[in-house]
This record gives structure tokens, C-alpha cells and sequence, in this order.
């Protein structure tokens, strides 16, 4: 019955994915924690995406979200950690990234989203290609992203 | 000796391939250079990445490589 | 197929409810939105709690989500907004409260999100009691709740 | 002339009911007295707060009562 750390649930999914279903039965599976903070990115609808696509290098992309869930871990008490990433081609109102944080404390919770998010966004290994007007375009990286990333460096200092 | 070269993100384009297999003369500079000179100079960007055999490298000091390693060539990335 | 905000959607529940379901139907109602932060609250299980029951006040309690809807949305841009909370006697792991917030961008939805979740926590009109080893017992309002709520007023500053 | 009290949270345990009506003789000092020592106690501590119909008072100044009039006394919240 005690908060007993679970193993984090990371995945790499090819298929889409129901992110309701997924918060369900991670809720599910930590009755003890008190709050459950979620974030998830969709493919937005009526920017002129017709379509996304992420690619991902097997040998590295999988290593490097477990890695980042072990650090999520290592710096808030959680009593279990989701992270779901989408790979492949994907429509407007897909969903593209699903990441939970279940714990004891509401402020833990929202801390490893927000930090998960972050990280996932300007470090992890995908490359991003959207379809505008039938024409496919490679995303470069936004200079906001190594911004949001700068905020937990400076938290470290705490 | 074969290498087998990964061509990730925007550089799957300039190759017109995701991954090609090269043969392996000496260096890694004249296995780049075997692949054309438009590849090339793209390979070769400061900002690009690369893994042998899903290692990634942490400069880009020329590796040692054998037969049949995976070079994969990444650019930057852009995010999830 | 523009982020044409909509009415927040804010009610109190006297009957259970299954928040993946909700935070599935807000997200599709919602796909302009680029991310979607939701904080479910549960009874915690282990605890000793047997029962959690919260009171509510008709004419005041409500009202005073509904206002605080409005100073969320007034406080940042926001695609859409959902506040569901429980009243009456609930089980442990039955959901008390789901905040979720649509943002077009991620920082607005998680601070939203957090805003709402600190402010229902320490100003809204519920009165809780808790039920351990068989015997009701009334909570008293926590410190740290106040503590919470400090945080954005000095960010108000800003 | 009656006054519905409205007791909340711990003060229902206290008045023994949620609700209960009064007779409005003069003040609602009157009428509280008229609950019993207790009662009329808990329901004078400085941190619990009153509504009138539904509108919450903003200090404890006496308010100008009528018949019917619903009276709610809110204890400290405890919070969602």
C-alpha cells in the first residue's frame, strides 16, 4: 500500500494512440499518489500542416527518452513516470507526445512535466518534416527551445 | 570492407536515400568523399552529428573504423 | 480553423466520473490547441483514509470556480479550460478534481493549469472531512496552501 | 418572521443539522444566542464567515435581516 517508485513507462509508438486511455491506466497503476500532472502535444489543426512526420534513429532515440526518464526521476520523488512519443506520419489532431507524472506532492508533479517537456522538445532525437500545400519541409531547431531548457539549468543552482 | 552510412532528417533528401553501404578504401574522409561532392559538403556541416554503430562520437576526430560498422550522420535535431 | 477560444467549461459533480474520458473529449474539442496540461486529483489509497467526503455550498461554490475560470483566462491565452470537481463521499483512487487547460503554447497551458490548481486548493468553497478507522474527522485549512498561492502573487509583480 | 441557518462543514456537527430555522425576534446576535451557548460559540470565532442569500458579507457588521432571509455560516475552508 506504500508509494513504492515504479518503473518508468517509456515508449516509442509507430501507431496512434488514445491519450485518455493512457492516463487511465497509469492513473490506475499509482492509486497512492495523490496528483497526476499530464502534458500532450497534438498536430495542430488549421496552422496549413497538412501533415508531420517524425523520424527517429532507433540505436540512439529509445536510449535517450529512458535516459531522460531516469534523470526525471533522479530529481523529483515520483511514484511513477509515462513517457509515449510518437515516430511515423501523423495527421492534424493527432497525438504526438504523451508525458504523466504521478506523485505524492501536486508541485513534483507538475515540475517533472514541465521539465520532461522541455527536454523532450529541444533534446531528443527526432527530426521533424511537415507537409504544407502538398510539399514536404524539414524543421530546424527553435532558438525557444534551448531557452526553455536554460530554465532548469538555473534551477540546478538551487 | 563495407560501410554502411544512415542519413538522417533533412540530409535523407541531399543523399536521395536513407542509408547507402560504401566501400570502405581507408578513411572516413574518402568514404565521405566517394559519395559526391553535394553529400559531401552536407555531411561535413559543423552541426552534424555522428554515430558509429549507435555510439555517438563526441568530436568528429576521425573513428577507427572496421567492416560493416554503421555511420549514422545526424543533423540538428529537431526536437519532439 | 482558428484558436477561437471557447467558454470554459467548469462543473461540479456530485457522481463519479473517468477523467481520461474528459480530458479526451476537451482535447477534441480543441485541436487548434498545440498542447493540453491536465492535474487530476485522487483520494490516495494506502494512506488510512477510508472515505473522503467534501461539502459544498450551492450559492457560493460554483460561482467561485466559474470566477476563477475567468481570472485564469483573463491571466493567460488560453484555447480552453476545464474544471471538474467532486462533491459528496468518495472511495479511494476515485478522482476529486481534473483541471486541464489548451494552450497553443505549452508554458501557457502548464502555468494555467498549475494557477488553477493552487487557487482551488487554498480559496474554494469545499469543506472535507476524511474517514480513518471508521470515525469522521473534519480537515483543517494546511499552511502550505497559502504558501501556494503567495507564489503568484509575487509573480504578478512581473 | 424566520431566519434559515446554514451550518457548514464543522459547525454541522455542532448545530447536530445542516440547516435550521429561527425565529427573527430583533438582531442576529439575538437570533444566535437563541441556538444555545455552544453553538452560539462556534458560530461567533473570528474565522468563520457569513452569507446573506448567497452573497458572502465582507466583515461581521450586523446586516439588515428579513423574513426568509438564509443565513450560511462558513467555516475555514478546507480546500478542493
Amino acid at each position: 500500500m506504500s508509494a513504492e517508485p515504479t518503473r518508468s513507462d517509456v515508449r516509442l509508438l509507430t501507431q496512434a494512440f488514445t491519450p485518455g486511455e493512457e492516463v487511465d491506466r497509469f492513473t490506475r497503476a499509482h492509486p497512492a499518489a495523490g496528483g497526476i500532472v499530464s502534458f500532450l502535444g497534438q498536430v495542430r489543426e488549421g496552422g496549413g500542416v497538412e501533415a508531420l512526420e517524425l523520424q527517429h534513429y532507433e540505436p540512439l532515440t529509445l536510449p535517450a527518452m529512458e535516459d531522460l526518464a531516469a534523470q526525471v526521476r533522479g530529481r523529483w520523488p515520483l511514484d511513477g513516470l509515462l513517457i509515449l512519443h510518437r515516430s511515423g506520419e501523423m495527421a492534424p489532431a493527432d497525438p504526438i507526445v504523451l508525458v504523466a507524472a504521478a506523485a505524492r506532492h501536486r508541485r513534483d508533479a507538475f515540475a517533472a512535466a514541465d521539465f520532461a517537456m522541455d527536454h523532450l522538445k529541444s533534446q531528443s532525437w527526432f527530426w521533424k518534416r511537415e507537409k504544407v500545400d502538398g510539399t514536404w519541409r524539414w524543421i530546424e531547431p527553435r532558438e525557444e527551445d534551448f531557452e526553455d531548457i536554460a530554465r532548469w539549468d538555473s534551477a540546478a543552482a538551487e | 570492407m563495407a560501410l554502411n552510412m544512415v542519413f538522417l532528417g533533412k540530409l535523407e533528401d541531399v543523399a536521395g536515400c536513407g542509408a547507402r553501404e560504401v566501400e570502405l578504401a581507408g578513411t572516413l574522409d574518402e568514404a565521405i568523399d566517394s559519395l559526391g561532392p553535394e553529400l559531401a559538403k552536407a555531411l561535413r556541416e559543423p552541426r552534424v552529428k555522428l554515430a558509429v554503430n549507435g555510439i555517438l562520437l563526441q568530436d568528429r576526430d576521425a573513428p577507427v573504423l572496421r567492416d560493416g560498422d554503421v555511420i549514422a550522420f545526424l543533423p540538428p535535431v529537431s526536437g519532439g
